[in-house]
């Protein structure tokens, strides 16, 4: 992707959406990945599912850690604000940030050393306060930007490229998502466009946390015979358990779902989640089914793709701290500064 | 050995036993009649059991300093009971509970036995009573004692269980049961007693982590995220108690958010992008959570988002002393984090002053984007301090800095992040939702050109690094000045100091005064320096600089950052954990100017308390 | 223009293109000829497709210095190639890939096309080869053009390729493709051209980075805990790579740890562990690790456990400039942690003093029991030095301190683990497991006593804290010197640098001796500093501090550690990221020196490269 | 326990063990915790196994972070040396001192706030590592030491003293461990001995991670009635799940077990452990089971005590890393410094 700078001229056939805007308009700035990168292919996800959901740009915060995944934001949601911050530690300033306007949509672009070995604890306890976001790993098994050495999330099984064993196991951020409590949890793959802008949008939809875990080929470090996050493995290993339907508002459902195999979920937007099981064994607001059938897939070498769980509790860390329904950055300071009168009151309680 | 409000009781006592409410009361009341109280909480760092002391100067409504020295001590804790004999001042009062014989090696002193065990145990069934009300029984045999005015003692004890009617009516039993014994068995008052005093009405007592939270409540801010750590935990509590109640809206929801985080890094983070966001935020925390917070605070100034961090010091280095008080955090939060960064740094001086520059600090964050420090420590932080009102004027407007909002991003010229538009090296910022395709840029620590793209330009990363500097430039002009009190126009020797000893150095130049010396004092109340201090240190020849520190942290700043020469600073150097005492102060800075005046000898001068 | 063996060619490519294979294997022969050379490898914070240059000058061996100004532009990247056809100097040369049309707005320069890209794409069918060999050939072309000796060109891509024998003769094609190219389409050699020269034989060419990992494979270091981050992951990467060489025991187990931990607090808090419980440890980070270590550095200082940090500096503040060269983490490093503190800083000027100094450090550290920090950077760290070979000395016995055994606690006095029994402040300790009823104690970042039990006594832990200012002060005599460097007995003109800058200010001060200005110099080594430094610039009445930061972070530290009156010390400050020039150090001395010479102007100079 | 000095006479029938020593040889300082505190019975479990274990107490490192927890070290052993590190970073501290000497015993002491807070990151990347050592969780669900602030374990349905409402899960420390790859995984309680006391000697044989998660009631800050970590909510809810016996090597093992109910694992010292589940559901050999139990019983409200889950595979982090045999802080410097010689050969390679 980097060498070409991108051509001014605007297809006027590209087909737009609601806001009267094209798929253009949800990029960003030319990416500075290597050609081929996964991650490179989740900025193109995010960028469809957000053209597809008519989202007006600068009403999303894009947040993220550092590293090549964390650098992604820059190459989509150009109207969007960004913050990029220090390395692990996106969680926290998503959390601020959600407490400080409560109208915004926070999405959350991080990586598995991001995530899963300096930005661990934040994102536990992130995850724990329930904070309303979309959070993504781009998992690709290993540290792009410093240059290919083994991440938390590497498999015991997967070797370097120079052929290095892994000596550990890796942590399941799926599993301890839906321990944590995390109230929606996917996992995707940046190879599998079609199943992962749903995905997306289903996360868009959702109210609270939301994890999707993108498993997401370096090219550069680990995409070579004996990784288990090379583009051929995941593909060979792929076990997607179902399919996602949004349908929004105000559309009826009118086909009746197949008895057993389909979930219907309500968002809390009110929209409607249809999820076409492809495995009747699990079944996704179930948290126990979906941790068993993670930890067997994965004993068995299987990738699981889909939503894993989901949970309609609808309490974020708003609803919890029972903060005022205004954004407290609109809030106006002569409701927030109690003024001399009542500062007069606090001095007579003090003699 | 007489003394007429002029005096320090001191409580020797076993901590978790609930004798810090009975001493409070002790203190409050003699606040009310007037006086000057000077109360100390000399902790240890534990739940219960260890001895823990309160020591309260009585005297004139001026003074706030510590004194020293001990005039009554109340010997509850039979673990340090040597060690508190010893430090009566001769003439001085043993009040003991002698319901166990005790041995009284001194015969300078006057010993008041209170079978104060027994007393309780005869009156009370219930063992938690019989332990909490030796406190309140102790307290009540000193209104007699002290001749203190005894409705003034129940008004206390009733406004302190204001809500809990049950429990006024056996406290003031108890008070009672302390002062008929003491009517009874001793001559009552003392020598050292009180009389109503004349002090101010106006004056309240408070402690500077309530202030503060209260200028964090007055500042607008609604949002605070922090982690538990003594000494700052309750500057978060009391915003949270505070801001609970007076930020409802007409749901009883709360227009405030306050996060107990995992730890400070997490804390800081919160607070970075709250106010990235818009929201004005800030965090408390003590010593090991400033070396903790580096990383963010280096985020914060290069990224230039705006926000408060309350620093309560405690003793260091690492883990050190926690319940003790120490201002020498100063070089760290001047510089945290890797690489050229500077922070501004606030330095209140009493609770009303924590309680007026916390609420500055918001406006200063906010003008001129980036994170302010308001370095409080334990002593003022957790001591309950005599002070005039907190004041606020309602005609303040919260200076909320360069925000672009729609209809500028709309009208105005194109929008430049980083940008030095009007010559202060301040930029604009805009918040992100603020308009459909004006105004998005991207916040990062890395190295960025003026519309806050991504460079590796090394030229155009110095020139931000160079317009950086000039902000710092900008910050000098717009922070509070350093406070001068002159006592000679032609004096050449002079005083530096900040914090919390300012109610000791003010009353050790009063003292040196009296000695003949004349020193001109000068205390700061910010970093970086404005022009006042270098001017100030022009005009003098010997400078004391007094500091609560190993290293003589301030002292080293004065010489980088205010250029002042290294021979005229003299250091006064603490570090043993304790509130400052005039005399003290006094002492040092007699013996360095009697002694030999070489330079040489002087800046060697590197002391502590005795 | 003439220019024999002494000339710069830079190279422009993309990275992630092969280029930094071939552009080496061009410094290294050149190298082998006996030349001196200076490589510098520019490169992007990214993994591929962006600007990256390599830059070489070739000279006389004595220098190691940049030179800035480009003589031979090999411009293989179509994105900068604007910017890059502007650096050549005038009558210079430029080399491009002739496959497509290029257009050539100055006429002052020379202009060779070769059309590698054509070349390529018909002499190889993969296009990875197409793409890698690019490199060769251009390389090929230039051992023509520069009459290179093609003998030593082969032997080094046969060692290059040792153990990959398939790889060297294609390799050995495309150079011969390049250089029968030149033969046949250019007059070769160029005016600039290099001829073998006499350059000691010993010489040798390695990274800092590499140095100090073996200086940390010779020093004994046993347990090494690191995470990942830019310029310091070589160290790490590179000392495992020899350890697990070098210290195999007799079945393949290996004799050393080494732990990628999950982060920087994770990293030193696990060295800190070894090093407590005796092996010798360390770590190796850069700016934001820094930031993040601080509250452990401080414990280590206070609890007194000694090991080896590694910090290779790169642009600050924040992520900053993340492969660009600075020296801007002095301040932090000197003070890192709140409260009280400073650590042993050492400065190493060259790749082979970073294996000294490294060595030393663990001596030092576990001497003086405190963690010392070894202050390289990206440009030292990471670019290829030429220097001496690397010495062991076999009697050398490494210094572990004073460390009781068995039988030391049995036979000796009564252990305390932070008693100053010798006089030099430096307690002594005991390991995990020593001897089972004596020496035990325990290790804590809270006040302590002498004998390592907690104490809230202000007195006993201020005595501790004045142990450790005195440790500081031993640490003084045993830190390695300044190293003076004099042009002149009677000089009144002196100047201050240290580490990689090193290169750049001797060559300097050659520049400014031959204008006349001769001014002696002194790199220092250490901190603190050696009574050499206040020495040095008592003798001294105008002393330039060169550093690479914005804040003049070492002139501050001289002021207030070394007692230099801050008027004689002159800032000459860079921080655009880049290594120094001797030219541009020589031009900011000379100018300041020339101009007005009143202290108050020169205190301001603080400019930076062009 | 704060106000006596204790006697120094010994009873000269106190019993030595097998070292001559008397369970007061294992003792440390007098405590200064608060009297009742749940951490001092753990003091007095761990004494009590090490007595009966014969353990020589120079042998064992105790190490800590920052809390009323971790200041317990002091209060037992005083023949061990002691590392009262920082908050929330003892798992690291832990790390760096087992890589040194693989010889000496790690005994980690950590409460809930350093442990769930803080060092969250710290505490799953040492159980990943397969760190060899026991790490106890001393578990009051509140912030003693700060003065009863709520911690990551107290349950969403505990109050605090002030009748506070707690706004989020716990985080159950035994679930993590078993998913971060502990293994050996128990939980007791301070106010059950008999039920701690085995528990602590069988992770003192277990190679490897061996967590222990010990309810212990904070009586200053969490042990009132709305309290779900109080002495009295505890006592009410625990279900112990086994009761273990311990056969020392040496000792050959008689009865025979009853079928089904008995599990007997050879630990890596040699000796046996004999486990008696109480409840036959579950398979301590089984990290399915023992997840699903904890989950399970936990949504009953119930505390599940005794040993959850073991794992014999027999790889530390010494293992993984192939670390010689001998102590590195025992090897000599002839044997780390490669001398000269070997430096010529490197300048060789570099010219
Ligand atoms: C505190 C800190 N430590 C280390 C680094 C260096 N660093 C930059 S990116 C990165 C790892 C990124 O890995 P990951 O999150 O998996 O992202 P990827 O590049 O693989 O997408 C590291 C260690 C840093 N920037 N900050
Ligand atoms: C970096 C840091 N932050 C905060 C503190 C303050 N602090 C001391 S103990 C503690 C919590 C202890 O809680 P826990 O680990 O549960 O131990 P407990 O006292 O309950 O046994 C905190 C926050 C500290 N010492 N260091
Ligand atoms: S190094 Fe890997 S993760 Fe980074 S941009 Fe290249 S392919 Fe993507
Ligand atoms: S406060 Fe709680 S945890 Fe701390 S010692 Fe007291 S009872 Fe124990
Ligand atoms: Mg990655
Ligand atoms: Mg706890």
């Amino acid at each position: 992707m980097t060498f070409m700078k991108k051509p001014n001229v605007r297809h006027p056939g590209l087909r737009k959406n609601e806001l009267g805007l094209t798929r253009r308009d949800y990029e960003g700035l030319l990416s500075t990945l290597c050609a081929g990168c996964g991650h490179d292919s989740i900025s193109a996800a995010i960028i469809e599912a957000c053209f597809e959901m008519d989202l007006p740009a600068h009403r999303l915060a894009k947040l993220s850690g550092i590293g090549c995944s964390s650098k992604t934001p820059t190459y989509f949601l150009n109207q969007s604000h960004g913050f990029n911050s220090v390395h692990g530690r996106m969680p926290s300033i998503a959390t601020g940030a959600n407490l400080a306007n409560r109208d915004l949509i926070y999405l959350g672009v991080s990586g598995d050393g991001d995530t899963a070995s300096i930005g661990l604890g934040q994102f536990c306890h992130a995850m724990r306060r329930r904070v309303n976001m979309i959070y993504i790993v781009e998992n690709n098994g290993t540290y792009g930007l410093t240059k290919g050495q083994f991440s938390a999330t590497s498999d015991r099984v997967s070797k370097s490229k120079k052929g290095e064993a892994n000596l550990f196991e890796a942590i399941d951020l799926c599993t301890l998502a839906i321990h944590l409590g995390a109230g929606f949890v996917a996992r995707g793959f940046s190879g599998d466009k079609e199943g992962l802008v749903p995905l997306i949008k289903a996360a868009f939809h959702y109210k609270g946390f939301a994890f999707l875990d993108i498993v997401s080929p370096c090219v550069t470090f680990n995409d070579h015979a004996a990784s288990t996050k090379s583009y051929d493995y995941v593909r060979a290993h792929n076990e997607a358990m179902d399919r996602l339907d949004l349908v929004p508002e105000r559309e009826e459902i009118i086909a009746q779902a197949e008895e057993g195999k389909t979930v219907t979920v309500r968002m809390h937007d009110g929209s409607l989640m249809r999820l076409h099981k492809l495995d009747d064994t699990y079944d996704p607001r179930d948290s126990e089914s979906a941790l068993t059938t993670l930890r067997k897939r994965y004993s068995k070498g299987q990738v699981v793709t889909g939503l894993l769980y989901i949970d309609d509790e609808d309490a974020d860390l708003h609803t919890l701290l029972n903060t005022t329904a205004q954004p407290l950055n609109a809030v106006p300071m002569s409701d927030l500064c109690p003024g001399n009168a009542q500062l007069a009151k606090i001095n007579k309680s003090l003699r | 050995m007489k003394r007429l409000n002029d005096f320090v009781v001191k409580f020797a006592n076993v901590n978790g036993s609930g004798s810090a409410s009975a001493n409070l009361l002790f203190a409050k009341s003699l606040f009310r009649m007037g006086l000057g109280v000077v109360p100390k909480n000399i902790f240890p760092s534990n739940i219960q059991g260890l001895p823990t002391w309160y020591e309260v100067r009585v005297t004139q409504a001026a003074r706030r300093a510590r004194r020293g020295g001990v005039d009554v001590m109340v010997a509850m804790n039979p673990q340090t009971y040597a060690q508190d004999l010893a430090e009566i001042v001769e003439g001085g009062y043993l009040i003991y509970d002698s319901s166990l014989p005790r041995p009284f090696p001194r015969d300078d002193i006057n010993v008041l036995g209170i079978p104060i065990a027994r007393m309780c145990a005869d009156a009370y069934l219930n063992p938690r009573e019989r332990q909490l009300f030796k406190n309140v029984v102790y307290v009540g045999a000193l209104t007699a004692l002290l001749d203190m005015d005894f409705k003034v003692v129940r008004q206390a004890v009733r406004d302190r269980f204001k809500g809990k009617a049950k429990l006024v009516d056996p406290n003031i039993e108890a008070l009672k049961m302390g002062r008929d014994y003491a009517l009874k068995n001793f001559k009552c008052p003392l020598p050292v007693r009180v009389k109503p005093g004349k002090a101010p009405k106006d004056r309240i007592m408070i402690t500077g982590n309530e202030a503060t939270a209260l200028g964090c409540v007055y500042a607008g801010a609604t949002v605070a995220a922090w982690y538990p750590i003594t000494p700052s935990t309750s500057v978060a509590e009391a915003f949270e108690r505070h801001a609970k109640k007076m930020r409802l809206d007409g749901d009883g929801a709360r227009r405030v958010a306050v996060v107990q985080a995992e730890d400070e890094l997490a804390a800081i983070g919160m607070v970075i992008g709250a106010a990235w966001n818009g929201a004005r935020a800030f965090t408390a925390t003590s010593g090991p959570g400033i070396s903790l917070m580096g990383e963010f605070l280096g985020l914060a100034y290069f990224a230039e988002v705006p926000f408060v961090l309350i620093n309560v010091q405690r003793g260091g280095p690492s883990t050190g002393m926690p319940t003790r008080t120490q201002q020498s955090d100063i070089t760290t939060c001047a510089y945290a984090s890797h690489g050229d960064t500077k922070h501004v740094l606030l330095f209140p001086g009493d609770p009303k002053e924590c309680f007026e520059l916390t609420a500055d600090a918001f406006d200063l964050a906010e003008r001129l984007q980036t994170p302010v420090i308001v370095m409080s420590d334990l002593d003022l932080g957790m001591n309950e301090w005599v002070c005039g009102p907190l004041e606020w004027d309602d005609a303040r407007v919260h200076d909320r800095g360069k925000v672009l909002d729609a209809e500028a991003l709309e009208t105005g010229p194109e929008f430049q992040r980083y940008g030095d538009v009007d010559g202060d090296a301040i930029p604009y910022r805009t918040l992100p939702g603020t308009h459909p395709s004006k105004g998005a840029f991207f916040t990062r620590g890395s190295s960025h050109d003026t519309y806050a793209a991504y460079t590796e330009d090394g030229q155009v990363n110095a020139e931000n690094l160079d317009r950086l500097t000039r902000k710092f430039a900008t910050a000098e002009k717009l922070v509070p000045k350093a406070v001068i009190r002159r006592s000679s126009q032609t004096g050449k020797l002079g005083v530096i100091n900040f914090g919390s000893t300012q109610a000791a150095v003010r009353e050790a130049c009063d003292l040196l005064a009296r000695d003949g010396y004349k020193l001109n004092a000068m205390r700061l109340r910010a970093f970086p320096f404005g022009r006042e201090v270098a001017k100030f240190a022009a005009g003098h020849d010997r400078i004391f600089v007094v500091e609560q520190n190993r290293d003589g942290q301030m002292r080293a700043l004065l010489i980088t950052e205010a250029g002042i020469p290294a021979e005229k600073l003299v250091s006064v150097l603490n570090y043993d954990g304790m509130p400052l005492t005039p005399d003290w102060v006094r002492g040092k800075i007699a013996a360095s100017i009697e002694s030999d005046k070489s330079v040489a000898a002087a800046m060697q001068l590197s002391v502590r308390a005795m």
